[in-house]
């Protein structure tokens, strides 16, 4: 979830820059990462991808039309985005909410560049906004919790209590409302993104009071959760306990013995915006000033299917049916609490 | 009641375990008159090193890999805190400054090399972590085992049974005697034939041991990773713990087990129906609060070893 | 011997910083890296150009001022572990008044620093009182209070200063330190008036503690606090005012931050980092201001420059940490050097 | 081979200094030798030379006509040689057990100390020299007498031969001091050897056979103690004559300046020590407090000073009621204070003779104005103290910490006396003093009397109480038990008097 998701800052991936094949372009993008490098297994990781597919796509390489730039901290990201500035990328794209300050100042110094930020709106006619609908997705793995839970119980672990991440708390507790409207969702923030203690603490008091699916959004703090659920089964192979994963396919993070813990993840596809914008970039039509939405439709959120085992024909039936109903606009799933109220109401 | 009891003294147990067994270090360290703030690097050092080693021979070891992994990192603590010994001890440096020092470079050098190893910022999750297990017997007490004995990580209460150890050793041995005076009056140790030196390299040694034990347990049993965000903030909070338990180490256990108590406590409070709709800030904050209140309420005053702090010099007064 | 004495003061930090660069360069060897390339890039990063020299010195801004505020408690004696969260308080208190007064700048960024001043002043009179009227230790109630600051500041931002959201507004411009013109022969850097606050500041800190009774009174207490009862001083009185004073400093850094650089405040999770970081600059500084500042200009250079390791030569940006950490050892063991030095100097007759 | 020990052409520089030059002392079997000097001498020196802490740069030590390297305090006591330090080597938190047997302690199989066999070791080496101790009792809640009796008992635990002791009796009460000498003589009768170090020349004739004086660093040689005298001993070490007898005028005692009615001061541990106190001091006039260390002298005087609250009663000066205001209101109602721990509340050590010249005055003009110092004052002050006082330092901007403890009280002096305070209290002045100094101190209190001060003066040393007062309250149990003239008495009826037993014919009275 969430820009500042735990983070880790990166290593260099050692490529060298060598000429270009294919066919060649002079359009060239580059990105600033948030608190963490393109390695973080997440996020900045998953932009990074984009990017490298479009190079592939068009002949570029990192330093040679495609690149970018680590920040370690907040301190970093005007600097980074400026020294592209310099460098002259017709488009810097920004990798994270906590950018926006910057972006938003940057693209107002330099008129003549393009800016874009993933998970972020600013307002310039130069800047585009690239938003994903984690709502949607949070709302189809609301219902596969619901379906999964067997106690009627269910939790949300939040990062820092934020509105990106009260999307993720609305559309997963709409979605499992809208399968079970009894049942119980139990919603807390550890206010930290990478205080694994925390969420470890905050697990094992859900468990403990009969919650059987988890759902993080919290980064770093969320490797307290998934450990709690592998501890309880490793004691209990039997018992029924399961984490929901955030941001990329958290399969391995739940891989116990022959066991799984993780149940599915909402995948925010970044790559697929980041190739998109990159895209239009080339063409000419860099969307400045507008503000565009990744959601289900376009393929911007996905679901995970990996753990087989867990993610039953019927779950992924019934899955597919709210997915169904979100894209022909049956159900307009509710983006923050008011929202929420109301959906909840209407049930 | 029982049912809160039984949730809240295990988790707070788990949190605590990791601070023991650091603070301990701490303890060993003050005690022989060197001020430690580089528990934090130390816990640093001991995450990375269990993380890696877990890493590496999690296929050779199997089940046995977290035990050797924190063996390891307690190895590899007490070496890197030879660092710091020899900065404020043989080379009489500010203990205070060579401490920030080892925060810095224990960090620096466990991302560093996490990077140059894996290529990337953070490792990947350890397969063989620490996991909860019933304590033979105890366990089957009425009322007490399923509160105390019942799904506790065994390194909790090998935490607890150090800091016994670290009592009898500083209290009753010869050794804990000798360490005590070269942080009370290091001359009137050196004129009896103690080597202040000596005493001192090996109470910063046990606190690096110590240390890397408890960022060892931390990583192991917590977090499953090692990145710069593993350990932040639990070294400071040891050391408040040292502090907070007037430098004893059973002391310094029941700090570092306050501290587990009162998180644990906020963490369930938030689902305790009469403190439902108290803001989940005050909740936060709570745990830092009450230890505040603790100390200016019932702990007050408390002194350090004498001689803590100053470097020895032979023949000065 | 005088002369000797102040010889060595000036050539220590210089050995040590060497020192630190070199084994830096044999750890950049060791790992396959090129030392000459890194330490370009380092240079470059912290020295390249016009934009890098503003970035450069707009870093080392909050460094003076979180080092002097640790140095000064330091001069009494006293440990304070809490500018981290002293920051946060300065920092949200002068974005608060950035937002909600209306008045001409004149008025307004006054009372806009006058806000972070005072609120990390408070800040660190909690462990200032308790210190002085019971005796608990100051290091634990100041690193209490950073967690305090963080849990608070961030719901005061959400509750408060935004409708729920992560980052504030930013202030209004009369309540800015942010300069245009500064901005604009620094190729937009951030680079902004408060470097001459932070230095005014270290001349303020200075003067409080070389030619002051009020510096005079603290010092004592920091030596002797037996022997300054004795002297009629107010130890307890003393206690609490250089916790104040080294928090107005710290929560003027939270200032820096707030009105210089990003002119809003956002949710943090976890630490900042500035405060932690004043430790390391105050010990460098040996505690004092006109070091501070030094070592404040190295650690904002260092770090600045590191930024640009990775992309300029694949080096992992935590050697600049790992320097740092060499640097203060071998400032701290000054001891050793001076050793070596004065053989090597009989060496030669 | 008769010597036991022998320090040959001994030579131990420091930077910028010889503390010894050339010194050679000799130490025979049995015998109790004295060394005697200034402060500053190089006494201290030598025998940290012995025991191991310093390395000579030349000569030589035997030890039973052998040649010996002494490296260490551990390879000291291997040779059988233990030493008393001035400044005690005890950790307070210790038991006096734990201290004794620190280093070398009995253990049981599990490694645990054998506290037992300890205790019962401890207790046979005091049944034999008659070192009475609490074995069980921390340092910090003994007297300074046992205190150095654990002292004493760690270098006989360890199997000392031959004994240093560095300025043993300059912080022992009268009482202590003799059974500190019977000490001595049962532990020669014994068959160890002892150096003393003292500047009290009394306690020399006393108790030693010989004695080597050095001065300034040099050794000037060594005399039979039954063929000299005092004076004697005293031109040998300082280079000129000295003046025993302090000249003074009879006292012209005027209006009463200090008035202490039935006052009660609690000690750290809560315990009244003062117990309904009177007193009072004229103008004109030194009081000398008499009495055994622990009968709430100190409490007295921080009561006074104000660094004590008091429980009740009153203090008034030149009557103004001063009870319990803040030490900086009392000291500028007039009352100067030279106080008996010099390192602790004296001085500043760490700020220079100058710093610490202004400490009570900094605030004040010429020395700061509008809260800004004025160095170039405060440094002309020190400059004109240290010339008239002879502080002995290398400039008024080193550091107090580097100056002898000599120096340092003159500094002190200077700094209370130039104030001219109504009423200058002296607490244990000359403690740990060599002759020359004292001598230099009793004349600047006399002066201070004749100027029409008040000057009340506590003290130990019953020779000074007896020299310098005009009038000698005895302090006993919390109270002053006895009011008498020095003329009129002497140091057998004092000792009585400080003992509690009342002597007939002078009784309690209560200083009106
Ligand atoms: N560690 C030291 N470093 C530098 N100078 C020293 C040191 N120890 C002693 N001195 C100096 O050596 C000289 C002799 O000191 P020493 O302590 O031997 O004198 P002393 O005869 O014991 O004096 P006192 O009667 O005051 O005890 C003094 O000038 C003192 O300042
Ligand atoms: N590092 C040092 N540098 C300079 N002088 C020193 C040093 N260490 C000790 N001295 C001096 O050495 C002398 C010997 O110390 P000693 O223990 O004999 O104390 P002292 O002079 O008798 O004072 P006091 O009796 O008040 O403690 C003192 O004058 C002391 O100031
Ligand atoms: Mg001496
Ligand atoms: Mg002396």
């Amino acid at each position: 979830a969430c820009g500042s998701s735990s983070s880790d800052k990166d290593t260099e991936t050692k490529e060298n820059t060598s000429g270009s094949e294919g066919e060649v372009t002079d359009f060239s993008i580059a990105m600033v990462t948030d608190q963490g490098g393109v390695d973080d297994k997440s996020f900045n990781q998953s932009a990074w991808e984009g990017l490298q597919e479009f190079g592939e796509e068009n002949g570029l390489t990192k330093g040679n039309g495609i690149d970018f730039a680590q920040s370690n901290g907040q301190a970093d990201f005007m600097p980074n985005i400026t020294r592209l500035v310099r460098d002259e990328y017709d488009v810097i794209l920004a990798t994270g909410f906590l950018l926006k300050e910057d972006i938003q100042k940057a693209a107002l110094q330099f008129p003549d560049s393009n800016f874009a930020i993933v998970d972020e709106t600013v307002d310039a006619p130069n800047a585009a906004s690239l938003g994903f609908a984690e709502h949607q997705g949070s709302f189809l793995v609301g219902v596969a919790a619901a379906l999964k839970s067997e106690t009627g119980k269910l939790g949300f672990v939040g990062g820092i209590d934020s509105p990106l991440i009260q999307k993720f708390e609305a559309g997963f507790t709409a979605g499992a409302k809208s399968v079970n409207p009894d049942i119980l969702v139990d919603v807390q923030y550890a206010e930290h993104f990478s205080d694994a203690a925390k969420g470890k603490l905050i697990a094992s008091n859900m468990y403990d009071n009969g919650i059987d699916v988890i759902y993080h959004a919290a980064g770093g703090t969320g490797n307290g959760v998934f450990n709690q659920a592998k501890d309880i089964k490793q004691n209990d192979p039997e018992r029924q306990v399961w984490v929901i994963g955030v941001d990329r396919d958290q399969h391995e993070e739940g891989q116990i013995g022959e066991h799984n813990v993780t149940l599915t993840s909402m995948v925010k596809r970044v790559d697929v915006a980041v190739k998109e914008i990159a895209n239009l970039g080339k063409n000419g039509e860099f969307p400045g000033g507008e503000k565009l939405e990744f959601g289900i439709e376009e393929d911007g959120i996905a679901v995970t299917t990996t753990n087989e085992e867990a993610m039953t024909e019927d779950i992924i039936k019934a899955v597919d049916e709210w997915q169904e109903k979100i894209l022909n606009g049956e159900v307009e799933v509710p983006t923050n609490r008011e929202e929420l109220k109301a959906f909840e109401e209407s049930l | 009641m029982f049912d809160i009891l039984q949730s809240i003294v295990p988790t707070a147990l788990f949190y605590s375990a990791p601070l023991i067994f650091t603070a301990l270090g701490g303890v060993f360290s003050e005690r022989s008159g060197v001020i430690n703030i580089g528990l934090e690097g130390l816990m640093v050092m001991g995450a990375f090193v269990g993380i890696v080693f877990n890493l590496t021979f999690a296929d050779v070891l199997g089940a046995w890999t977290p035990w050797v992994s924190i063996i390891v990192a307690t190895a590899v603590g007490a070496i890197f805190s030879i660092v710091h010994a020899v900065a404020s001890i043989s080379f009489r440096s500010d203990q205070t400054i060579s401490g920030v020092a080892i925060n810095m470079l224990a960090l620096g050098l466990g991302v560093y090399l996490t990077k140059l190893w894996y290529g990337k910022g953070q490792t990947d999750m350890v397969q063989q972590p620490f996991y909860t297990t019933d304590i033979p017997l105890l366990s089957e007490i009425p009322i007490i085992g399923p509160i105390f004995f019942q799904g506790v990580y065994v390194t909790s209460y090998l935490a607890i049974i150090v800091a016994f150890i670290a009592w009898y050793v500083l209290y009753k041995t010869s050794f804990g005697l000798r360490l005590r005076a070269v942080g009370e009056h290091p001359m009137a140790a050196d004129t009896n034939g103690i080597n202040v030196y000596k005493m001192r390299y090996i109470g910063v040694i046990l606190s690096g041991a110590l240390g890397g034990l408890g960022g060892s347990v931390f990583a192991l049993t917590i977090v499953s990773n090692f990145s710069h965000s593993t350990i932040v903030g639990q070294g400071f909070m040891a050391l408040a713990a040292v502090i907070f338990g007037k430098w004893h180490p059973l002391g310094a256990m029941g700090a570092a087990l306050f501290f587990g108590l009162a998180q644990s406590l906020s963490v369930v409070g938030a689902g305790v129906p009469l403190l439902a709709d108290v803001p989940q800030v005050y909740l936060l904050i709570a745990p830092y609060v009450l230890t505040i209140l603790a100390l200016a309420g019932f702990i007050g005053r408390a002194e350090a070893p004498k001689a803590s702090g100053i470097p020895y010099i032979k023949g000065n007064r | 011997m005088a002369n000797n004495k102040r010889l060595f003061t000036m050539l220590i930090p210089i050995i040590s910083v060497l020192l630190g660069l070199s084994a830096g360069a044999i750890i950049m060897l060791v790992s396959g890296y090129n030392p000459i390339t890194g330490y370009i890039a380092l240079w470059n990063g912290a020295f390249g150009d016009a934009y890098t020299i503003g970035e450069t010195i707009r870093r080392t801004t909050p460094y003076i001022l979180t080092g002097l505020s640790i140095a000064f408690a330091f001069r009494s004696g006293l440990f304070n572990i809490g500018a981290e969260g002293q920051v946060i308080v300065g920092w949200l208190a002068a974005i608060w008044v950035g937002l909600a007064v209306d008045a001409p700048m004149i008025i307004h960024l006054p009372l806009a620093i006058l806000a972070s001043v005072t609120a990390g002043a408070l800040w660190a009179f909690v462990p200032g009182i308790l210190k002085a009227k019971l005796g608990v230790h100051e290091v634990i109630v100041t690193i209490m209070m950073n967690y305090i600051a963080l849990f608070s500041a961030n719901e005061i931002i959400r509750k408060v200063l935004t409708d729920g959201g992560t980052t504030t507004e930013p202030i209004a411009a009369t309540a800015s330190l942010a300069s245009p013109w500064l901005q604009s022969i620094t190729f937009y850097s951030r680079m902004h008036y408060g470097i001459l606050i932070a230095l005014f500041a270290a001349v303020i800190m200075w003067f409080i503690i070389e030619r002051t009774t009020l510096g005079y009174e603290l010092k004592a207490v920091g030596y002797n606090q037996h022997a300054s009862k004795y002297a009629g001083m107010n130890v307890s009185k003393n206690i609490v005012l250089t916790m104040v004073i080294a928090g107005a400093f710290a929560g003027l850094a939270g200032a820096m931050e707030g009105l210089g650089t990003y002119g809003t405040i956002s949710v943090m999770s976890g630490n900042i980092n500035i405060g932690f970081d004043g430790i390391a600059v105050a010990l460098l500084g040996a505690n004092n201001p006109f070091g501070v500042v030094f070592a404040a200009f190295l650690f904002g250079a260092l770090k600045e420059g590191a930024g640009e390791m990775p992309t300029g030569a694949g080096v992992p940006t935590e050697l600049v940490d790992i320097i740092i950490a060499l640097i203060i050892f071998f400032v701290a063991s000054s001891y050793i050097i001076r050793w070596a030095l004065l053989r090597f100097k009989k060496g030669e007759k | 081979m008769e010597y036991v020990i022998e320090m040959l052409n001994i030579r131990k520089e420091f930077p910028g200094i010889v503390a010894n030059d050339d010194i050679t002392i000799q130490l025979r079997k049995g015998e109790i030798h004295a060394l005697l000097g200034e402060n500053g001498a190089g006494k201290s020196t030598l025998m940290n030379v012995l025991f191991g802490l310093y390395q000579p740069e030349k000569g030589e030590i035997r030890v039973n006509g052998t040649k010996k390297n002494i490296t260490s305090p551990n390879k000291a006591n291997e040779l059988g040689i233990g030493m008393v330090h001035q400044h005690f080597m005890l950790v307070e938190p210790f038991t006096v057990t734990q201290n004794i047997v620190l280093g070398k302690e009995p253990r049981k199989k599990t490694g645990a100390i054998d506290i037992n066999k300890a205790r019962k070791e401890i207790q046979e080496l005091s049944d034999r020299y008659g070192l009475r101790v609490d074995p069980d009792a921390k340092i910090s809640e003994i007297s300074v007498g046992m205190q150095q009796r654990v002292e004493i008992l760690k270098t006989l635990y360890r199997g000392a031969e031959v004994l240093i002791f560095d300025e043993p009796t300059a912080v022992l009460t009268p009482q202590e001091i003799k059974e500190l000498v019977e000490i001595l003589k049962s532990l020669t009768r014994e068959g160890k050897s002892i150096i003393l170090i003292t500047h009290k020349l009394k306690e020399i004739m006393e108790v030693c056979d010989t004695c080597t004086i050095i001065r300034k660093g040099k050794g000037i040689g060594t005399v039979n103690v039954a063929e000299t005298n005092p004076i004697e001993l005293a031109s040998l070490m300082v280079g000129r004559e000295v003046n025993f007898k302090t000249e003074k005028k009879a006292a012209e005692p005027k209006e009463n300046v200090l008035e202490i009615e039935n006052l009660y001061v609690k000690d750290s541990r809560k315990i009244d020590l003062v117990k309904g106190l009177d007193l009072n001091i004229r103008s004109g006039e030194i009081v000398g407090i008499a009495g055994v260390d622990g009968n709430g002298q100190s409490e007295l005087i921080e009561a006074i000073t104000g660094l004590r609250k008091a429980k009740s009663g009153s203090i008034k000066l030149k009557n103004k009621n001063i009870t319990n205001l803040s030490p900086r209101k009392i000291t500028e109602s007039g009352v100067g204070h030279i106080p008996e721990d010099r390192h602790r509340f004296g001085l500043v050590l760490d700020y220079s003779i100058g710093e610490n010249i202004v400490l009570q005055t900094y605030y004040k003009k010429p020395y700061s104005k509008v809260k800004i110092l004025n160095y170039k004052e405060i440094y002309n002050k020190a400059e004109q103290l240290i010339k008239e006082y002879d502080v002995r330092t290398p400039s008024v901007y080193t550091k107090a910490r580097a100056l002898s403890g000599g120096n340092q009280q003159k500094a002190i002096i200077g700094r209370e006396v130039d104030r001219s305070p109504d009423l200058l209290i002296a607490a244990q002045p000359t403690r740990g003093l060599d002759v020359g100094a004292i001598e230099f101190i009793h004349k600047k209190l006399i002066e201070e009397r004749d100027k029409g001060k008040a000057v009340l003066l506590v003290s130990f040393e019953l020779d000074e109480i007896l020299n310098v007062s005009d009038r000698i309250a005895v302090m006993f149990d919390g109270k002053i038990v006895a009011i008498v003239k020095p003329e009129e008495t002497n140091e057998q009826e004092l000792g009585m008097l400080m003992a509690g037993s009342k002597v007939s014919g002078i009784g309690e009275a209560n200083g009106k």
